[in-house]
C-alpha cells in the first residue's frame, strides 16, 4: 500500500525550492501530472505514477518553433529561450528518466541535435526516487531498466523515511548536490526503506529484436492490431515516443511554426499528400510501434524505446497490451 | 442469470454460429492482460469461442469494430452497442441482415479506475461478482465494493438496459430504472455562465489531442475526420486552448442526433476529461426539441438527418417574426 | 386543332407586366420566341408587388416576385415597355403588326443606375399610389423600391421642372426633353394580361370608406403590413397611428353584390386574402389582437386554402362571423362600431380598424385594351373565353390569362399565362427561335492554378455609399490585400463605363478574380458575371460585396463604422476571391420528346400541346380508353358540351402522328433526368418498352371517393353526383319523375381524414339541379350545405338556382344531416333530417333520390408514380408542386411537371389550363439542344465520403444519390441546384458546393477574425 | 550551433511552369546572403525543405546541379497548401529553405563507369541535378556511358523540355523518353520507365543504376534492372517519401532501423533489400 513520502524527502524538496525551479508530481484536475511547485507540501509523490510522463518538460506537446509578423520574413524568430535558471524535475520513477536518456539519444544526440530539445535539457536535473512497489502494469525490468535504474537520473533517491538516501550520478547531480548539502552514498550502502520489487522475468532484448526482425512480414500483425483503434493513447503517454509533427498556423496575422506530438499510430503521420500511404491500416502501424521500441531504437540507439512505465499497458482502450505482444513473439514458437 | 451463465450460453451460441457456417465473425470480450480488464476479441472458428467472456468491464462499445468487415458478423452487444448499431444501420453503414446481434442485458459497467482510485492503487490480482458486489484482492486484501458504487459515469444515467436489436437473447431482461433525464444537463445548465466556462474550459485543458474519444467513439467513423483536415483548417492542431475546445465543440454537434451516451469516450479518456458535459448537452436539447433517442429504432430518422422544405423555420426568424424576410429594402 | 400560319413571326406581345404577363414573358422567352412585354406602369411587378404576404404558404410576396422581376428585366429577349399603351392591333395571327405608344419617362433606363440622389433633392411631395396614399413620394420617383426596371421616372403632372434632379444627376440620366415614342412591332402572336384593379369602395357609403380613416381596404391593409410599406410594416391605423387590438373584416365589398352594386360574382381570392391578412395581423401586431372575419360563405375552395382556414380558426384564433355588415358607425375615437344580427337579435361591436374585402374589377383602360384588340368582354368587362379553350379570347392569335379573364388568385394566373403562352408558342411554333438574340463571349482564358490576381471594385453608387461609406479609404485597404493588384473606385460600378473598365483592367493588370464592392449580388451579380465572361474569364471568378445595403444604408449615422464594416467586408470577399476557382458547365443532350401519363383530359390537352409545338410525345393510359373522369360528364355548368370536346380531342390525340399512344399500359420504372428520362412502359400486352424523353408530365387524375353512411350503397335513391349525372343524361325515369331531391354537399370533404375542399361539387350540384329544374319543372331540389363555393363567374349560377326555387339549408359539420328508409310508401323513400343553421330549425325532407357531393380524392397510383419520379406528393396525397404560387405545375426535380386532378381537386376548365401550363413549362426543356449542368453545384469528395447517405435524404431536389458498389455520394450536376443542404449536412466535409467551397468561407471568416492582418 | 529548424531566406528568381496542366512548376532561387551560398554545399541527390512560415513546408529534391552559380531549382507538383503557395511565389519573393540534407547520390562511386538514371514522374528531378551534373563540360569525361530514361503519364507531363532537348541532340548521353499515354502528335516511346529499361542494352558490369520516382515505379523497375545484371551493389534509389523534420528527430520517415532523412533518401538496393518492405 501507498505511504506518503518520507520527512527526508520534503525536506530535500523545501531545500531544492531556494535554489531552482522545481518540478514535481502534483495532483491537477484529479489526476497526478508533473508541474511546478512552490512547496513541497504540493509534491504528490505518494500518488501513484503521474499520469502523464514528465516529458513534457523537454519536449512539449507544442512547442513554437519560430515565429514571426513580417511578410517575406521566411526565416522567423526562435523564440527566447527566457532566463536560463536551473530546473530540477523531481521525483520521477527510474523508468521515466530512463525515457529521459533515450530522449538524449535521439533528440539531443545526432548530427544535427535539436536545439530545443537541448535549451530545455540543459538546465534541467533529474531527481528520480527509485521504486520500493511494482503495480500491476510495470515492467520496466523486462526493458532492461529497473527500480534501481539510475540512466537519465542525475541524483538518484532512496526514500528512508526520516531521511534520504542520494546516489549521485552525474557532475550536474554533484553540483547541485553541493548547493543543497546533499550527501552522496556510496551505492553499496544503499539501504531501501521497503522491498525492492520482485523482478520482472529476465528481459531478453536481444532475442526479442532478433525474433521481430524475422516476423516483419508475418500476418500475426493483422491479428494483434484486430482490437486496435488507432487512437494516440500509447504513444503521447509513453515517456520515450518523441514522433513530432511540423505545423504552420498564422492567426491575427502571426505567423508561428510549431512542432506538436504526433503519433505512428496516426494514419497521417505517414500519408503522402498524393494520398499514397505506405502504412495504410492498424497493423502496419502498430508494427512499426512495436518495431519501433524493441527492435530500430535498440538498433540505432543502442537501448529500448520502452522504459516498460506502463502507462500505455494501464490506459489503452483496448487493452491492446504491448507486454501481451512481446511475450507472444518470445513465446516457443517465436512468434505468437 | 448468472454471470458464468451469460458467458456460457454466449460461447455456445458463438459456436454454434461459427460451426454452422450463419456467421464468418464473432466480436465479443476476452479476458483482458490483467483484472479488471476486458478487450475486444476476434473469433472466427467454433473452437476460439472459449476465449469470449462477459463481465463487469466490457465497457467498450463493440460496435465500433463492424464497419469495414466482410462477411457476416455476430456481435456480443449490450443494449448501448445495440444503440450505436441501430443508428450505424440507418447511417448506410452496416446492414442489419449481415450481422446477428448476441443481446446480454447489462446492469452497467465498473469503472475501474474508480476502484483504483477507492484501493489507493494497490495492485489488484483478482475480481470476482456476486450479488451486486465486487470482491476484489487488492495488495493482497479481500476488498468488497457494492458494484453501485463504482459503476462508469453514463451507466449510473442509463435507462436502456436491454438490447434494442437482438436476434440471439442471452440472460433475463434487465430491469430498467426509472432515471430522471438530464438532470446533470440541467443542473450544470443552472451554473453562471462564468462557472460552466471555467469547468469545461478545465476540462478541455486536460485533453492532450490523442483522439482516443473519437476513435473509440462507434459514431465517429468519417474516413477524415474534420480535425485531420488541413484545407480548410477546421481545427488549429497547435496548443491554442480554442482549438481543443473546438474539436470538442464540433465532435459534439457532430454526435448530435446521434450519440447513443455509450460513455465509450469517457472511459477511453487517457486524462478523464468529462465529455459528458457538452455531449450530453447535446443529447438533452435533441431529446426535448423532437422526443428523439437515438438508436431506440432502426424506422425513425434521426432529426437532425432529415428536411424537408415545410420544417418550422421560426428558428430563423427575429422576436418581431414575419419581418425578417429581409424583403424590406 | 390550330391553323398554323405558314411563315410566322417569332415574337409576341405580352400585355401588361404583372405576374401573369412576366410569367408568359418568361415562358415565351425561355423557348425562343422574342416577347415584348407592354406595361402601362412605369415598372413591371404588377398587383403582386402590392401585397405584404401570399396565401397559403405566407411566404413574403416580393421575396418571391423580385428574382422575376429580374430575370424578366435582364432577359435578352424580353423587351420590356414601360409606360406603354397598345394603340392597336392589325393584321392575322402569325403576323400581326402592333402599334404601341411609349411615354416619356423623362429618365434614360440605360443611365440610370437607381442611386435615389434626384428623389433626395426633388422639392415636390405628392402621395404614393403604390402605398395607396399613406405615404408620400417625390416627383420623380420609382413605384417601388424593388422595381423593375430600377430607373426613376418623373410624374410630369406634378414636375416642377426646377431641373435639381437633372442637376444632381451623376449619371446624366435625367432627360426633361423626351418625347413620346410609337412603337411599331411585329407579333406573331398577342398574350394579354392586363389584370385587375380592386373594387372602390367608396361606391357603397354605408361602410363609410373615405369618411372614417379607420375603415381600409384589404389592399391598403397589405401595405400597412408590407415591411417595405408606409409603416415599414408596423400595424398601425391611419387615423392616429395606434396599434389596433380589435380588427374587423367585411368580405364581399363589391362582389356577390346585385343590389348596391351590379356586381353578381365572387371575387374568388378574398376569402383565403382576408384569413392571411388576419393571421399576419395577429402576428405582427399585439398578441391579443382580435381578428374577426365578417362573411357569407367562407369560400377556400384552393389546393391547402381548407388548411389555412382551419389553422386560422383553430390555431391563430380568428374569428369568423357569418354576418352580412350593412353598415359601420364611427365614435368619437376613431373607433368603429359593426351592428349585425346574431341569434335573431342585433348585436353592435366596437373594432379599431375595420378592413373592406374589395373585390376585383375591370378598369376602363382595360376594356378601352378590349376594344383596340377587338375581344368581346362579357357584362362586368371580363374577357370572354370558352370553358373548354379558356385561354382563347374571340380573336384567332389573341391569348389571355389572370384576373382579366375573371377573378383569378396568383396560381390560377401563373397558370393561365403559361397556358396562353403555349397557346402563342402552338400558333409560333415553325418560328421558335427565328427572332431571338444570343450572346457570343470569347475563350476564357486558360487559368491553370496561376497566382491570384485580384482586381477589386469599389462602386460609389453616387453618393449612395460614397455619402456615408469612405470609398477612398476601402479602396486603399483593398490595395493592400494579399493578392489584390488592382484596386480602384468607381462612380457607378454598374455603369456601362465601368463594365468596360473591368475588361480593360482584366487584360492590362492580368487580372484572374473580379470583386465588386457596391450593392446586393441579388440584383446585380448576373450583370458583373456577364462583363466578366466579355473579359475571358470564367463568370465564377466574380465576388461581391454589398457596401451598400449592408454598409451606407444601414449604418447611415455612423460613417466610421460604416466604412470600417466595408473595409471587413471587401477584405473577406478578396479572401474568399484568392481561393476562388473557374466552374466548369458541362452540356447534357436533350431528348425532344415527353413522356405525358394521363389520357384524361388533362393529359390529352397536354400532349396535343406539345405535339402542336413540335415535340414527340409518348401518352400513356392505363385504362384502354381515353378521357379519363370527362367520360362521366355531359356538360359542364354553363352548358358547355364536354362528351363532344372529349371525343373530339380523343381522335386528335389518336390520330397525331406525333403522339404515340400507349393504351392499357404503364409506366413501371424512370431513369435519367431532366433532358434524358429513359422510362419503361408495360404496354397492355405486357411487352416492355424504353422511352428515352427530356420531360414528363404527369396528369393521372384523381377519383370519386366512396362516401360511407348516408346510406350510400344499402339504398338504390342514395347516390354519388357522377352517378346522378350518369342517371340524369341516361333520361332515367326514376329521376324525371322525382318530387324531392336533396343533394348533400361535402360529403366526404372538409372532414377529418380529407381536409380540404373538393372544389367543383357545389358547381356540379347546381349544374344537376338547373338540369333537374329544365327537366322537370315541378322538382323540389334541396342543397344541404356548409359554406356555397360558387367562386367566381359560378356565382350567377347559384343565383339563378335560388331564384328558381332550390332551397339552400345550411348544415352544420357537427350536427350532419341524417338519412333513413322513409315509411313513405312506394318508391326508395328517404327521410332526411338537419338542422338549419341559418334558422336554427330542424327539418325532414321526404325524398325520392339522395346526391351526394363526394369528396375527390388522389389516384391510386400517385404514390407508386411519385416514387419513380422522385416527386413529392402533399399530405393529402396530390402532387405537391415546387411552389404553391409560382411554380404551380412544376416539381422540385427538373422536367417533371403536374397538370389536372392529380395536383388536387378542379374544374374541367381549370384542368385545361394547367395542362397548358405544363405543357408550356415542359417545352421550356424541350426546346433546347442541351441543359447547362454543373457550375454552382454540389461537389462530392469521394475520398473522405462515408456514404452515410443523409446528403441523398435532405436534398430537396433529388440531385444526390448513394452509389450502392461504390458506397459513396454521387451528385447528378443536371438535377443539383446548389442550395448546399447536402454541404451542411455532411459532417465528414465531403460534400462541397462549387464557387462557395468550405474552404472559401473558411477564408472569409478567418479574414473577418484577423482583422488586418491580411494587409 | 546553429539551429536547425531556422531556415535560410532565399530570394525566388524564376517561377516556370512544367506541365501543360500547371500542376507542377520550378523554382529557381538564389542567396540573398553570400555567406549562405558559400556555406550551402550539396551533392546532386541531396534535398531541402522549403517553406513559408505560416503555411507550411515541405521536403523537396534539388533539381539543379551544384556547379550552377548559387542558383538552386525546385520543382514542386501541386498537390496542397504548401505546394500551392510555393506556386504562387513571384520572382523577387522570400522564401524559406533549410539544406542540403539527406546523403545524395554516391558520387565518387560513380566516378569512372557507365550511369544509368531512371526517373519517372517529378521524381526525376534529382535525376535531373544528377545529369546535369555528369553532362557538365568539365565533368563529363570522369564518367563512362550515360544512359538516361524519363517517363511520364503522358507528353504534357513531361518536365525540363530544355534539357531533354539539349541531351537528345547531345552524343555523349543516351536519352529514352517515354510516356504511358501518348497523344496525337507523340511521336516517341510509350509505355513505362520499367518498359523502357527493358529494351535497352548496357553494359551492365560496369553500370551503376540511379532510380527515382513514385514507389510504384520503384517497385517495378527493380526486377528490371535485375534483369538487366545491374547488380543490387550497383542500384541506388531514391526514395519519395513523407518528411518533416529532415534531421532524422521527427520519426516519421523511419524505414527500420534508417531514417529516409538523414540515411538517405539515396539507399544503395543492396541495402534496401535488408530493410522492411515498406516505402517500396
Amino acid at each position: 500500500m501507498r505511504r506518503p513520502p518520507g520527512r527526508g524527502i520534503t525536506d530535500l524538496v523545501e531545500r531544492l525550492l531556494t535554489v531552482a525551479e522545481v518540478y514535481a508530481p502534483v495532483e491537477r484536475d484529479q489526476s497526478v501530472v508533473f508541474d511546478r511547485i512552490e512547496s513541497a507540501r504540493e509534491a504528490a509523490i505518494d500518488r501513484g505514477p503521474a499520469a502523464l510522463s514528465p516529458k513534457n518538460l523537454v519536449f512539449p506537446r507544442c512547442e513554437m518553433l519560430l515565429s514571426s509578423s513580417t511578410r517575406g520574413d521566411e526565416s522567423g524568430r526562435a523564440p527566447d529561450p527566457g532566463p536560463g535558471g536551473p530546473r530540477v524535475l523531481f521525483g520521477v520513477r527510474p523508468c521515466d528518466a530512463r525515457a529521459i536518456a533515450l530522449l538524449d539519444r535521439i533528440l539531443g544526440g545526432g548530427e544535427k541535435t535539436d536545439s530545443y530539445y537541448i535549451r530545455r535539457r540543459e538546465s534541467l536535473v533529474v531527481i528520480s526516487i527509485g521504486c520500493t512497489e511494482s503495480l500491476e502494469t510495470c515492467f520496466c525490468e523486462t526493458t532492461g531498466g529497473g527500480p534501481r535504474s539510475t540512466e537519465g537520473s542525475d541524483i538518484l533517491l532512496e526514500d528512508l523515511g526520516d531521511r534520504c538516501e542520494a546516489s549521485i550520478i552525474t557532475e550536474k547531480g554533484v553540483w547541485l548536490a553541493g548547493q543543497i548539502g546533499l550527501e552522496h552514498d556510496p551505492a553499496g550502502a544503499r539501504t531501501p526503506r521497503g522491498p525492492a520489487p520482485p523482478a520482472g522475468p529476465a528481459a531478453d532484448l536481444a532475442e526479442l529484436k532478433k525474433r521481430l526482425d524475422r516476423s516483419f512480414e508475418d500476418q500475426c500483425w493483422r491479428d494483434i492490431a484486430l482490437k486496435c483503434i488507432g487512437c494516440g493513447v500509447c504513444t503521447f503517454l509513453c515517456p520515450a515516443c518523441h514522433c513530432f509533427d511540423v505545423i504552420d498556423e498564422e492567426t491575427a496575422g502571426v505567423r508561428v511554426r510549431s512542432r506538436i506530438w504526433d503519433s505512428c499510430q496516426f494514419p497521417a503521420f505517414t500519408e503522402q499528400a498524393s494520398g499514397y500511404n505506405p502504412r495504410p491500416s492498424a497493423a502496419e502501424r502498430f508494427r512499426q510501434r512495436v518495431m519501433h521500441k524493441f527492435s530500430y531504437c535498440i538498433e540505432r540507439y543502442g537501448m529500448p524505446g520502452c522504459v516498460g512505465c506502463g502507462r500505455c499497458v494501464s490506459r489503452c482502450p483496448v487493452n491492446l497490451d504491448i507486454r501481451t505482444v512481446t511475450a507472444s513473439f518470445l513465446g516457443d514458437g517465436g512468434e505468437p | 442469470m448468472e454471470a458464468s451463465a451469460i458467458v456460457r450460453t454466449v460461447r455456445e451460441r458463438a459456436a454454434e454460429l461459427l460451426a454452422s457456417g450463419r456467421v464468418d465473425l464473432v466480436i465479443g470480450f476476452e479476458q483482458g492482460s490483467m483484472p479488471m480488464r476486458a478487450a475486444p476479441c476476434f473469433v472466427s472458428d467454433a473452437d476460439g469461442t472459449d476465449r469470449l467472456v462477459w463481465n463487469s468491464f466490457c465497457g467498450v462499445n463493440l460496435a465500433r469494430f463492424l464497419r469495414g468487415r466482410h462477411g457476416r458478423i455476430a456481435v456480443v452487444a449490450k443494449a448501448c452497442d445495440t444503440r450505436a448499431l441501430v443508428e450505424l444501420i440507418k447511417e448506410n453503414q452496416l446492414c442489419r441482415t449481415d450481422m446477428v446481434v448476441i443481446g446480454v442485458p447489462c446492469a452497467g459497467m465498473v469503472d475501474s479506475a474508480a476502484v483504483e482510485e477507492i484501493t489507493g492503487h494497490a495492485g489488484i490480482t483478482g475480481v470476482e461478482e456476486a450479488d451486486g458486489r465486487l470482491l476484489l484482492t487488492a495488495g493482497g486484501s479481500p476488498v468488497s465494493l457494492p458494484r453501485e458504487d463504482v459503476l462508469c459515469r453514463s451507466c449510473r444515467r442509463c435507462s436502456t438496459r436491454n438490447p434494442v436489436i437482438c436476434d440471439i437473447a442471452v440472460g433475463e431482461r434487465a430491469p430498467e430504472p426509472e432515471i430522471p433525464g438530464f438532470l446533470d444537463v440541467d443542473q450544470f445548465a443552472a451554473l453562471p455562465s462564468e462557472e460552466r466556462r471555467t469547468r469545461i474550459e478545465a476540462e478541455m485543458k486536460r485533453c492532450i489531442r490523442c483522439n482516443a474519444c473519437r476513435n473509440v467513439c462507434p459514431m465517429c467513423y468519417c474516413v477524415r475526420c474534420f480535425a485531420d483536415d488541413a484545407f480548410p483548417q477546421w481545427v488549429g492542431r497547435g496548443g491554442d486552448p480554442g482549438s481543443v475546445m473546438s474539436f470538442h465543440l464540433v465532435r459534439a454537434l457532430h454526435l448530435a442526433g446521434r450519440c447513443v451516451e455509450c460513455g465509450a469516450c469517457e472511459r477511453a479518456c487517457p486524462t478523464g476529461v468529462d465529455l459528458g458535459i457538452l455531449n450530453r448537452r447535446m443529447s438533452a436539447d435533441v431529446y426535448r426539441h423532437f422526443g428523439y433517442r437515438p438508436g431506440m429504432a432502426p424506422e425513425i430518422p434521426s432529426p437532425l438527418s432529415t428536411f424537408s422544405p415545410g420544417d418550422p423555420e421560426d428558428f430563423m426568424l427575429e422576436p418581431d417574426r414575419g419581418r425578417s424576410c429581409g424583403c424590406g429594402g | 386543332m390550330t391553323m398554323k400560319p405558314a411563315e410566322p413571326t417569332g415574337a409576341v406581345l405580352v400585355i401588361g407586366g404583372g405576374i401573369g404577363g412576366i410569367q408568359a414573358s418568361l415562358d415565351l422567352a425561355n423557348s425562343g420566341f422574342r416577347v415584348y412585354l407592354l406595361e402601362r406602369l412605369g415598372a413591371i411587378g404588377g398587383a403582386m408587388a402590392a401585397l405584404d404576404k401570399t396565401f397559403p404558404t405566407n411566404d413574403c410576396s416580393m421575396c418571391i416576385l423580385s428574382p422575376k422581376l429580374v430575370e424578366c428585366g435582364r432577359h435578352l429577349n424580353i423587351e420590356l415597355l414601360t409606360n406603354s399603351e397598345l394603340l392597336a392591333l392589325e393584321g392575322v395571327p402569325g403576323a400581326f403588326i402592333a402599334t404601341v405608344e411609349q411615354k416619356p419617362r423623362y429618365v434614360d433606363i440605360e443611365k440610370c443606375t437607381g442611386c435615389g440622389e434626384c428623389a433626395g433633392v426633388c422639392p415636390v411631395r405628392l402621395p404614393d399610389a403604390f402605398n395607396r396614399g399613406f405615404s408620400t413620394r417625390k416627383a420623380i420617383y420609382r413605384l417601388y423600391e424593388q422595381a423593375h426596371p430600377p430607373a426613376y421616372q418623373i410624374d410630369m403632372n406634378a414636375c416642377r421642372r426646377c431641373g435639381l434632379c437633372a442637376r444632381t444627376c451623376a449619371a446624366w440620366a435625367v432627360d426633361l426633353s423626351m418625347e413620346p415614342v410609337t412603337h411599331r412591332l411585329e407579333v406573331g402572336a398577342v398574350v394579354a394580361c392586363p389584370g385587375f384593379e380592386t373594387f372602390d369602395a367608396a361606391r357603397i357609403a354605408n361602410y363609410g370608406y373615405g369618411l372614417f380613416p379607420n375603415v381600409i381596404t384589404g389592399i391598403e391593409f397589405e401595405r400597412i403590413l408590407s415591411a417595405s410599406g408606409p409603416t415599414r410594416g408596423n400595424l398601425r391605423r391611419p387615423s392616429d397611428g395606434r396599434m389596433p387590438r380589435r380588427i374587423a373584416w367585411i368580405q364581399c365589398v363589391g362582389s356577390r353584390d346585385i343590389h348596391r352594386v351590379n356586381n353578381g360574382y365572387c371575387s374568388s381570392v378574398c376569402c383565403t386574402s382576408a384569413i392571411k391578412e388576419a393571421v399576419v395581423a395577429r402576428e405582427h401586431g399585439c398578441p391579443d389582437l382580435e381578428a374577426t372575419v365578417f362573411h357569407i360563405d367562407i369560400r377556400t375552395h384552393g389546393k391547402g386554402f381548407e388548411r389555412y382556414f382551419d389553422r386560422a380558426r383553430n390555431e391563430h384564433g380568428v374569428r369568423f362571423a357569418r354576418s352580412e355588415i350593412h353598415r359601420v358607425f364611427q365614435d368619437a375615437s376613431g373607433d368603429l362600431i359593426l351592428r349585425y344580427p346574431e341569434g335573431g337579435a342585433v348585436r353592435e361591436e366596437v373594432f379599431d380598424l375595420v378592413v373592406l374585402s374589395t373585390g376585383m374589377v375591370q378598369s376602363a383602360a382595360n376594356r378601352e385594351l378590349a376594344a383596340r384588340l377587338g375581344i368581346e368582354l362579357d357584362e362586368h368587362g371580363f374577357c370572354v373565353t370558352d370553358t373548354l379553350s379558356p385561354v382563347d379570347t374571340s380573336v384567332p392569335g389573341v391569348f389571355a390569362a389572370g384576373a382579366f379573364t375573371g377573378p383569378r388568385d396568383i396560381p390560377e394566373t401563373v397558370m393561365g399565362a403559361s397556358a396562353a403562352a403555349s397557346r402563342a408558342a402552338e400558333l409560333l411554333s415553325r418560328a421558335r427561335h427565328s427572332s431571338t438574340r444570343s450572346r457570343k463571349y470569347p475563350p476564357e482564358k486558360p487559368f491553370g492554378g496561376s497566382r491570384p490576381r485580384i482586381g477589386v471594385f469599389v462602386c460609389r453608387c453616387g453618393i449612395n455609399i460614397a455619402g456615408v461609406v469612405d470609398v477612398e479609404a476601402v479602396r486603399d485597404h483593398a490595395a493592400g490585400l494579399p493578392n489584390v493588384v488592382y484596386a480602384v473606385d468607381t462612380l457607378f460600378a454598374c455603369s456601362q463605363d465601368s463594365q468596360r473598365m473591368i475588361r480593360e483592367a482584366v487584360s492590362e493588370h492580368g487580372l484572374n478574380r473580379v470583386v465588386v464592392a457596391a450593392c446586393t449580388p441579388r440584383t446585380h451579380e448576373p450583370l458583373f458575371q456577364e462583363t466578366l465572361r466579355e473579359a475571358g474569364l470564367n463568370k465564377h471568378l466574380f465576388e461581391m460585396a454589398n457596401i451598400r445595403d449592408q454598409c451606407s444604408w444601414v449604418h447611415q449615422a455612423e460613417p466610421g463604422n460604416a466604412t470600417a464594416k466595408a473595409m471587413d467586408l471587401v477584405r473577406m470577399s478578396a479572401a474568399r476571391a484568392r481561393l476562388m476557382k473557374p466552374l466548369a458547365q458541362t452540356s447534357v443532350g436533350v431528348e425532344r420528346s415527353a413522356l405525358v401519363i394521363g389520357g384524361g383530359v388533362a393529359g390529352m390537352v397536354s400532349a396535343s400541346a406539345l405535339a402542336d409545338q413540335g415535340f414527340g410525345v409518348h401518352l400513356v393510359e392505363s385504362s384502354g380508353r381515353l378521357g379519363g373522369n370527362a367520360l362521366r360528364l355531359r356538360s359542364t355548368l354553363d352548358g358547355s358540351d364536354v362528351a363532344s370536346f372529349v371525343k373530339g380531342l380523343s381522335e386528335r390525340v389518336s390520330n397525331d402522328p406525333s403522339i404515340d399512344l400507349h393504351l392499357g399500359a404503364q409506366v413501371t420504372d424512370v431513369a435519367g433526368f431532366v433532358g434524358s428520362f429513359r422510362s419503361t412502359v408495360e404496354e397492355a400486352d405486357g411487352r416492355r418498352v424504353e422511352i428515352v424523353h427530356g420531360a414528363a408530365v404527369i396528369a393521372t387524375g384523381a377519383e370519386p371517393h366512396t362516401p360511407s353512411g348516408f346510406l350510400y350503397g344499402l339504398d338504390p335513391g342514395v347516390l354519388t353526383l357522377p352517378q346522378l349525372e350518369e342517371r340524369i343524361s341516361a333520361g332515367d325515369p326514376v329521376a324525371a319523375s322525382c318530387r324531392n331531391v336533396v343533394l348533400i354537399q361535402c360529403a366526404g370533404s372538409r372532414e377529418p381524414g380529407r381536409p380540404w375542399c373538393s372544389r367543383v361539387c357545389c358547381s356540379e350540384s347546381l349544374k344537376l339541379a338547373l338540369e333537374m329544374l329544365d327537366r322537370n319543372p315541378g322538382i323540389r331540389i334541396y342543397i344541404l350545405y356548409r359554406d356555397i363555393r360558387t367562386y367566381g363567374l359560378r356565382e350567377k349560377y347559384y343565383l339563378e338556382a335560388r331564384e328558381r326555387g332550390v332551397r339552400f339549408l345550411r348544415y352544420d359539420p357537427d350536427d350532419p344531416p341524417v338519412i333513413e328508409r322513409g315509411d313513405r310508401e312506394g318508391g326508395a323513400g328517404l327521410r332526411v333530417t338537419a338542422t338549419d343553421t341559418v334558422l336554427g330549425e330542424r327539418f325532414t325532407i321526404d325524398a325520392d333520390l339522395v346526391g351526394l357531393a363526394v369528396a375527390v380524392v388522389p389516384s391510386g397510383s400517385s404514390r407508386r408514380l411519385a416514387g419513380l419520379f422522385k416527386v413529392p406528393l402533399d399530405e393529402d396525397g396530390f402532387f405537391m408542386e415546387a411552389h404553391a404560387k409560382l411554380r404551380p405545375v412544376d416539381f422540385p426535380t427538373d422536367g417533371v411537371f403536374v397538370c389536372g386532378l392529380a395536383h388536387g381537386p378542379k374544374t374541367i376548365d381549370e384542368s385545361i389550363v394547367q395542362a397548358g401550363a405544363a405543357a408550356a413549362r415542359a417545352s421550356l426543356v424541350l426546346c433546347r439542344d442541351s441543359i447547362e449542368a454543373g457550375g454552382t453545384v454540389c461537389v462530392i469528395d469521394s475520398a473522405k465520403c462515408s456514404g452515410c447517405g443523409i446528403c441523398a435524404l435532405v436534398c430537396p431536389f433529388r440531385a444526390v444519390e448513394i452509389d450502392a458498389e461504390e458506397h459513396r455520394a454521387i451528385v447528378n450536376e443536371a438535377l443539383c441546384k446548389g442550395c448546399g443542404l447536402c454541404v451542411a449536412s455532411c459532417r465528414s466535409g465531403a460534400a462541397d458546393l462549387g464557387g462557395f467551397t468550405d474552404a472559401e468561407i473558411h477564408a472569409m471568416i478567418g479574414s473577418f477574425t484577423s482583422g488586418n492582418a491580411g494587409r | 550551433m546553429r539551429n536547425p529548424f531556422v531556415p535560410i531566406p532565399m530570394t525566388v528568381e524564376r517561377n516556370r511552369v512544367e506541365t501543360v496542366d500547371g500542376g507542377i512548376r520550378t523554382l529557381t532561387l538564389s542567396f540573398p546572403a553570400d555567406a549562405d551560398r558559400g556555406a550551402f554545399d550539396f551533392v546532386p541527390g541531396q534535398f531541402a525543405e522549403l517553406s513559408i512560415l505560416g503555411v507550411g513546408e515541405a521536403p523537396f529534391g534539388i533539381a539543379s546541379s551544384p556547379a550552377e552559380g548559387g542558383l538552386l531549382d525546385f520543382t514542386i507538383s501541386r498537390v496542397g497548401r504548401v505546394t500551392t503557395a510555393l506556386h504562387h511565389l513571384e520572382p523577387g519573393e522570400s522564401v524559406g529553405l533549410r539544406g542540403p540534407l539527406g546523403n545524395g547520390y554516391p558520387m565518387s562511386e560513380l566516378e569512372g563507369g557507365d550511369l544509368l538514371l531512371a526517373g519517372g514522374g517529378f521524381g526525376f528531378s534529382t535525376l535531373r541535378a544528377l545529369a546535369r551534373f555528369v553532362l557538365k563540360q568539365s565533368n563529363r569525361s570522369r564518367f563512362g556511358d550515360i544512359t538516361v530514361v524519363f517517363g511520364a503519364r503522358s507528353p504534357g507531363l513531361l518536365l525540363y523540355r530544355d534539357d531533354l532537348e539539349e541531351w537528345g541532340e547531345r552524343r555523349d548521353v543516351r536519352l529514352a523518353v517515354t510516356v504511358d499515354r501518348g497523344d496525337g502528335s507523340w511521336t516517341g516511346l510509350t509505355g513505362t520507365v520499367p518498359d523502357a529499361l527493358r529494351r535497352l542494352d548496357i553494359d551492365a558490369g560496369r553500370t551503376t543504376a540511379l532510380v527515382c520516382g513514385p514507389p510504384a515505379m520503384i517497385r517495378h523497375t527493380i526486377p528490371v534492372l535485375a534483369g538487366l545484371g545491374v547488380a543490387p551493389e550497383r542500384t541506388h534509389v531514391s526514395l519519395e517519401m513523407k518528411m518533416k523534420c529532415g534531421i532524422g528527430k521527427c520519426g516519421r520517415c523511419s524505414i527500420g532501423g534508417r531514417y529516409v532523412c538523414t540515411d538517405g533518401p539515396v539507399f544503395r538496393l543492396a541495402d534496401l533489400e535488408n530493410l522492411p518492405g515498406e516505402f517500396r
